[in-house]
């Protein structure tokens, strides 16, 4: 925690930038601001998630239903707003952030309840939060037209513009919330007693829990706030794709675990930090939205996604591996 | 393929003896009946969407008009291997017939084989590449023809000239392709001014936000684009994306498109065109037909499955062509309410 | 009556599983009579079984040295389509009939063989977590099916290996026999050999092993080459059922292989678990999916069971676990007053 | 002489175990207090019953007049009871600074975390007991030895009344014990009470002021500690007379089976070369960081070596990896027991045919009869505590999870035998048997590295003795040198001024 940047992430860098080279030889029309402005906006989705992902990582555990957390809070409060006429945003974050933070309770009861792996737990928590809110709640399609109007506003909203060759640009006012959330996890793992816990029962629960940190609160809270950002990030979602269908997002999960994991997050717990696992999103993101500039096509797309994705783990896992092994440690 | 009554229906004995006697006196000879009440058809549709939920109604409204026991079934995702699980259940259930909206022909042909082995018979919707296969296929349309609307509409929208994108959900859907392919040839062919941007369809994954991002992209590395076809039904993700560049309306856009999910792109401007077929009719003619074909009456030209755009079918080898393509502007989108 | 209470002593996960399977076939038969149990629902039930479960089967052996494959759909995918590309006579290489066949089961065998090589590879030499391994794997194994065939379907096989996919034996499908075969080899060499051995001392305590000379890169290598090729066994069934080949075919499976292998009692941090929970796990979820069918539930419905399945499954081992030692501590108080 | 905390009738019982029977005990402030007994005699559990980590069976504690009954970890920490577990629960990933000042500020209460607060409160506790340490590192990159400092500091910081240190000096050398005796003494003189565990017996003399032995979950009774030697310590201890009789040398074959000439890794150790034959028992002490366990590590082809060279039988040879290492017939007794040793939820049977499974197996098939064999004689042969041999090793105590590792090798019948402290937390008892079945070992012809801080045990098993610093060999001692009287003052010596020499820098 006390260098800024560690090997790991610099690691990382040097991955994004190498590639970013290769694409702008390629297609020099990547080196534009709208490029950043695109990735930004693309990413700010899954960058939420991740965030969320990375606390309940840390706490040493893993979450696989968020995206059926993120489409529950915000099909729901969606529908609330259709139904009633609510037409304002607050509402709907609110609503969703708070359905959000249920589900994440839901998470946080089981796995203290049976004491079993998170990834199982949540496994069927996914499962679970989807059918109940398809069964119960309704599953049925919205387009544009039926949705709050504030939804498209805020989807399509930017800080800023600039005019670029053929139209313009703007910087997405989704960045505010990938800030806001960032910011807040930041403040909470690294200003707070809780935030502490959350790490010390990442690295060893019964050293947490004899340190006078109550592990079961801990992982209420935990799960609560990554239930909570998901929440904020079906929003989002909602708001940039300006429909609510009843079955998206879920199945995305594990390349957004993946992207935690590329930043450097221990998947056994205790460690991580919140700028790898941007970082770890942007590679995925930039891979993924830069195939078009570089004149792939298609049928080509996930061989050479594969391939740098094969390629970035082997290579900063093996890192990582070595200076283990010159220590004696042995990860496996 | 033609089937006795009495592997059908076992509740309704009485109401059977009724049927039994009026199909005797009608058609004298066999012992069929031609009572819808006696056939038990089930539609496999592709997966839980708006789309297939529109088309649920219209089996829901044959179920009404005829007593056909007809039902639905939804598999848990667009896998062709969820099909095949579920036809397999429902060939041990000895139903009558099957009708099916493949997510891969190809890799139901050995079920579909299996499935009339046992006298089930079966009728696909959206895949004429299989027909031979099966015992009717019912399209909406011409695929060729389907993929020519896309392209004469673009081409329109554009002034015939400029460079354009196509987008299919993905390389694997079959139909995609197939006007995929075909509104590249016709343009080709027929707009030399007009210049695809790419050997291959981009792929949006079937979802708005691979629609959205994908766009984007191609704006970045073809700032001079000046269309987009989808033939997937996700426009909207790229009249959004145009949106954010403020080119909506200055770059093009038609996509297959489902009303209740572009209506607001058609009238606000940024698309230009909505290609479509109804899905309530589609399915409700195809079970129709499975339910003549199953009682023996048979589908042949001229045949009236009784929903719109299939009043009189066009039968060619085992597919009937119904006319039922639909064309969305902003000025007739709020005629439709699917 | 003893004999049963020795059993459920021994094996107390099994043991609630063995009875779930049998609450739920009762009852499942006692809700639909005996439509679903009749020897076409059976065999319609048998003919379904294999390809999921040899999927299973990979996932539950990478879950046993406490990883995860997540490419095995993507592996079994591009494995059928190099051997339909063979059986159609693209990569035939002037064989015909029989020696095509053979042709094409060697190809299939060394494709998977080497995917799942190329996993274990990556995971021995380079320790990344198998989780973030395989999720690139999967992504390259499908780009390379993918860059073959342009996403279309590659049919046109060899009839001779079509029969394969539908052939009854005794009532049963081939492919069926097969599943129960590979499930009792595999179990049995978990079981009873070294390797099996070896293998759930590897996946309980990896760095114990390496210290007790257990030759760790081989172990991980060689479990990720056997989930690869029961992958490929996956792909051959696929491709004999569906007479062709295509990216993307049973992506849904993936997610149901963890499911299946957590209620069949295997633990995902590994060295835990064993193959016969699995086999009635995959029995017990087709008999439900079958009766979902005649149900005709919504999809969500079907999820919204499979999740309550999963937690009910779950909670029952805890519960019925902790109440179970409860009791043997009270037993052993006793013992210890009775023999002070 | 007030006595602040009383435990009464406390009993436990674990499946198949009765831990603690109706146990007594007063802890009085001032006072170092020594727990002492077999393995598996109960200490541990009578320390987590204390601290409210178990909740007993029967049985209440009484702090400063206050009775409890479900005592919580909470509410004994309020009360000031700090423990220092065997395995010191520090946080890995954490900074040294925040494992000290973490615990002391939850119980303060904060909120939020001031970390200007956390580095003053920590070298506060780190002056206080006159350490020095990188605040930054992390706990995971530092040695042991700084490890078991900071758990004390950690324990200091929040005022404890009373300090339970279970083990603290097994992962210790020597000076550094030492050091940490010294800081005890002070302690007990700023009127904390010390509950204090260690099976080295020079250590509980030299503190003890009052002793409670127990014996099978049984309280055998509480002595002054001036009324009891070593000797009647352990014959009340273990209910029978121990000695450790001295290792000579019996073996005739003068071949040498391991020759390593200018062994070197840099950073780990330099230019070590030893010569051992069949029924050498050779000593391997020196500091923590030493470079003992890398070498060992080498040996046994984890830790590759960078130049010099290793014979095995006069053939030269490379040790790649454990396979190697293990058909050239070396094994290794790991210093991680835990992690590097067991396998915790599996069998004891499992765990000691772990390293033999290709030589129990028939055409790839485990015999299991044979495996039940081996596994039972190896329980019997090493008195391993247990019901059965079907019993998991997780509930093992610390002791008995030992033994069952070094089976597990010597049911390899290796021809060299390294062993990384191999009696680190076993009671004298054990350790009897286990220098006996060492001696037989040798006898037999088998050589051992025997690496270990305790220079008596050195002394008793040893006939050679090598004495490493920094990564090189300082001194060695041949048969004779050992025999002559006052060797070992020699060797405390040597690693005493090396210590010296580091501190002074
Ligand atoms: N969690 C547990 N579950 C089952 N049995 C246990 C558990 N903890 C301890 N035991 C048993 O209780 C007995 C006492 O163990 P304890 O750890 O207190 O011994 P100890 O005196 O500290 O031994 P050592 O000196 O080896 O540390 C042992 O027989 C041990 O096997
Ligand atoms: N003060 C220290 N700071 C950082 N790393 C250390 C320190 N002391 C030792 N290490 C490293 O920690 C690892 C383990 O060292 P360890 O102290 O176990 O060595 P050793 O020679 O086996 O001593 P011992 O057997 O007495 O524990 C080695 O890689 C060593 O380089
Ligand atoms: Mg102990
Ligand atoms: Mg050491």
């Amino acid at each position: 925690m006390t260098k800024k940047i560690d090997q790991f992430q610099k690691m990382l860098l040097i991955i994004i930038v190498i590639y970013s080279v290769f694409v702008s030889v390629k297609n020099p029309q990547f080196l534009q601001v709208q490029t950043v402005f695109d990735i930004v906006k693309t990413s700010s989705t899954t960058m939420i998630v991740a965030i969320g992902l990375l606390v309940v990582m840390i706490s040493g555990g893993i979450d696989v239903s968020f995206m059926a957390i993120a489409l529950f809070g915000s099909y729901t409060s969606l529908l609330v707003m259709i139904n009633t006429g609510i037409n304002s945003l607050v509402f709907a974050f609110a609503l969703s952030m708070l359905i959000g933070t249920c589900l994440g309770l839901v998470n946080a009861l089981l796995i203290n309840w049976l004491k079993l792996p998170p990834f199982i737990i949540t496994l069927g928590t996914q499962n679970l939060f989807h059918g109940i809110m398809t069964t119960f709640i309704s599953d049925k399609s919205f387009g544009s037209g039926v949705l709050p109007s504030c939804l498209h506003e805020f989807g399509q909203g930017t800080l800023f513009k600039v005019a670029t060759e053929n139209g313009s640009a703007g910087l997405t006012v989704s960045l505010i919330p990938v800030l806001l959330a960032g910011i807040a996890t930041y403040f909470v793992l690294r200003k707070t007693m809780i935030g502490r816990g959350i790490v010390a029962i990442g690295n060893d629960e019964e050293s947490a829990r004899r340190a006078g940190f109550n592990p079961f609160k801990i992982r209420l809270f935990v799960y609560a706030y990554s239930g909570a950002l998901a929440g904020m990030m079906g929003i989002i979602y909602a708001a940039q794709v300006n429909a609510l269908y009843p079955n998206k997002m879920v199945g995305d999960e594990l390349m957004v675990v993946a992207a935690v994991v590329i930043g450097g997050t221990k998947i056994t717990g205790g460690q991580g930090k919140i700028f790898g696992a941007v970082l770890g999103v942007l590679i995925i993101y930039l891979l993924n939205s830069t195939l078009i500039l570089i004149g792939l096509s298609s049928s080509w797309n996930n061989l050479f996604v594969g391939a740098i994705l094969v390629i970035a783990v082997a290579v900063t896992s093996y890192q990582e591996r070595v200076k283990n092994r010159s220590h004696l440690i042995f990860t496996e | 393929g033609t089937k006795t009554a009495d592997a059908g229906d076992t509740t309704t004995t009485t109401e059977k003896a009724e049927t039994t006697e009026a199909a005797d006196t009608a058609e004298s000879t066999e012992n069929v009946s031609a009572d819808p009440a006696d056939y038990k058809v089930v539609m496999i549709v592709k997966q839980s969407d708006s789309w297939f939920d529109d088309m649920a109604t219209g089996i829901d409204q044959l179920k009404k008009d005829t007593g056909l026991n007809v039902s639905v079934q939804v598999p848990e995702t667009g896998d062709a291997a969820s099909q095949i699980s579920i036809m397999e259940d429902l060939i041990a259930q000895d139903v009558d017939a099957i009708c099916v909206v493949p997510n891969d022909p190809n890799a139901l042909v050995p079920t579909i084989q299996k499935a009339r082995d046992a006298g089930i018979v079966v009728v696909t919707h959206e895949a004429p590449g299989t027909a031979d296969s099966v015992d009717l296929d019912i399209e909406a349309f011409v695929n060729e023809s389907f993929g020519q609307l896309f392209a004469e509409n673009l081409a329109k929208a554009m002034d015939g000239k400029g460079k354009y994108a196509g987008f299919v959900g993905g390389l694997t859907m079959e139909t995609h392709m197939a006007w995929y392919e075909a509104a590249v040839k016709y343009l080709e062919e027929n707009y030399p001014d007009m210049e695809n941007v790419a050997t291959e369809p981009y792929e949006d994954g079937n979802s708005v936000e691979g629609a959205h991002d994908k766009a984007l992209e191609v704006l970045k590395a073809y700032p001079d684009i000046a269309g987009f076809f989808d033939c997937s039904a996700q426009g909207g993700g790229i009249c959004e994306a145009l949106q954010e560049n403020d080119l909506a309306g200055t770059v093009k856009v038609v996509s297959l498109a489902l009303p209740s999910m572009s209506s607001t792109y058609l009238k606000d401007g940024s698309m230009s065109h909505g290609l479509c077929w109804r899905p309530a009719d589609a399915g409700y003619a195809a079970c129709y037909a499975a339910y003549l074909i199953a009682s023996g009456q048979g589908v042949e030209t001229g045949t009236d499955l009784k929903a719109t755009g299939y009043d009189s079918v066009e039968l060619e080898g085992n597919i009937g062509y119904g006319n039922a393509p639909l064309e969305f502007t902003a000025d007739n989108i709020d005629d439709y309410n699917f | 009556m003893n004999k049963i209470k020795k059993m459920v002593g021994k094996d107390l996960d099994l043991s609630i599983l063995v009875g779930l399977a049998l609450l739920v076939l009762v009852t499942v038969a006692g809700a639909f009579g005996g439509s679903m149990y009749s020897g076409r629902n059976i065999q319609s039930m048998a003919f379904q079984i294999p390809e999921f479960g040899f999927l299973a089967l990979a996932m539950m052996l990478s879950n046993m040295v406490g990883g995860i494959d997540l490419s095995i759909i993507a592996n079994a995918n591009t494995v059928a389509i190099f051997t339909a590309y063979v059986l159609n006579g693209t990569w035939a290489f002037g064989t015909e009939g029989i020696a095509r066949v053979i042709l094409a089961l060697i190809v299939a065998a060394v494709t998977s063989l080497i995917f799942g090589a190329f996993n274990g590879l990556i995971i021995a030499k380079t320790s990344a977590p198998s989780l973030i391994a395989t999720l690139g794997t999967m992504t390259l194994i499908q780009g390379i099916g993918m860059a073959l065939t342009g996403g279309s379907s590659i049919g046109d096989i060899d009839p001779l290996f079509a029969e394969f996919g539908k052939s009854v034996v005794l009532g049963l499908p081939l492919i069926f026999w097969l599943f129960l075969l590979v499930s009792l080899i595999l179990g049995l060499i978990l079981s009873l050999t070294g390797f099996g051995r070896k293998l759930y001392l590897y996946g309980g305590n990896p760095v114990a092993a390496r210290f007790s000379a257990v030759n760790n890169e081989k172990m991980s290598i060689l479990v990720f080459m056997a989930t690869g090729f029961l992958a490929g066994m996956a792909g051959l069934i696929i491709l004999s059922r569906v007479n062709s080949a295509k990216v993307g075919y049973g992506d849904s499976y993936l997610l149901q292989t963890m499911i299946v292998c957590v209620i069949g009692g295997i633990s995902p941090n590994g060295g835990k678990g064993k193959v016969q929970g699995v086999v009635i796990a995959i029995i017990m979820m087709q008999v439900m999916s079958s009766a979902f069918t005649i149900m005709s539930l919504s999809p969500y419905t079907k999820k919204l069971i499979w999740g309550i399945m999963l937690v009910l499954v779950l909670g029952l081992n805890h519960v019925i676990a902790a109440y179970s030692q409860k009791r043997t501590l009270k037993q052993s108080m006793k013992n210890l007053q009775s023999a002070q | 002489m007030e006595p602040i905390l009383c435990a009464r009738n406390i009993s436990k019982s674990f499946i198949g175990v009765r831990a603690l029977n109706n146990i007594d005990i007063t802890i009085n402030a001032g006072e170092i207090h020594c727990l002492a007994g077999e393995n598996g005699c109960g200490k541990s559990t009578l320390v987590k019953c204390i601290s409210g980590v178990y909740t007993p069976d029967h049985g209440e504690v009484e702090i400063s007049g206050e009775k409890y009954k479900n005592l919580t970890p909470i509410e004994a920490m309020n009360k000031g009871i700090q423990v220092i577990y065997q395995d010191l629960s520090l946080f890995q990933h954490m900074t040294v600074a925040e494992n000290i000042a973490i615990s002391k500020l939850k119980f303060e209460g904060n909120k939020t975390i001031n970390w200007k607060k956390i580095k003053s409160i920590a070298k506060e506790q780190l002056n206080k007991i006159g350490v020095k340490m990188n605040l930054d590192e992390t706990v995971g990159e530092i040695s042991m030895a700084n490890r078991q400092m900071v758990a004390i500091c950690r324990a200091l910081a929040q005022d404890a009344k009373i300090l339970f240190m279970d083990e603290p000096t097994t992962a210790l050398t020597k000076t550094e014990v030492d050091h940490l005796m010294k800081i005890m003494l002070e302690l007990k003189k700023k009127g904390l009470a010390i509950v204090f565990i260690s099976h080295k017996l020079d250590e509980v003399f030299t503190v003890a002021d009052t002793i409670t032995i127990f014996r099978n979950g049984d309280k055998i009774g509480d002595f002054n500690s001036k009324d009891l030697d070593e000797k009647s310590l352990s014959y009340h201890m273990t209910g029978r007379e121990i000695e450790y009789p001295r290792y000579h040398r019996t073996c005739k074959d003068n071949s040498p089976i391991l020759e390593i000439d200018h062994l070197t890794r840099k950073g780990q150790y330099e230019d070590i070369s030893m010569t051992i034959r069949p029924g050498d028992i050779i000593g391997l002490t020196g500091l923590l960081g030493s470079g003992r366990t890398e070498l060992a590590m080498s040996l046994f082809g984890l830790n590759p070596t960078q130049s010099g060279s290793i014979r095995i039988n006069g053939k030269e040879t490379s040790i790649a990896s454990p396979m190697a290492a293990k058909k050239q017939g070396i094994a290794l007794l790991p210093e991680d027991r835990f992690n590097q040793g067991l396998f915790i939820e599996r069998k004891i049977k499992e765990n000691i045919s772990s390293a033999l499974i290709d030589t129990i197996c028939k055409k790839g098939l485990i015999r299991k009869a044979e495996e039940d064999t081996i596994a039972q004689k190896y329980v019997n042969e090493l008195k391993v505590r247990t019901p059965s041999i079907e019993t998991v090793v997780g509930t093992l105590s610390g002791g008995n999870q030992q033994k069952v590792v070094i089976g597990k090798w010597t049911a390899t019948a290796p021809k060299v035998f390294i062993m990384d402290t191999p009696t680190v937390g076993i009671d004298i008892g054990s350790k009897s048997e286990i220098y006996e079945q060492i001696h037989k070992f040798a006898d037999g012809g088998m050589a051992i590295i025997f690496i270990s801080d305790e220079i008596q045990e050195i002394m008793a098993n040893c006939n050679r003795v090598i004495v490493l610093a920094n990564g090189k060999c300082i001194r060695e001692f041949d048969e004779n040198e050992l025999g002559q009287d006052g060797a070992d003052k020699i060797i405390t010596d040597l690693i005493g001024s090396q210590s010296a020499e580091e501190v002074t820098p």
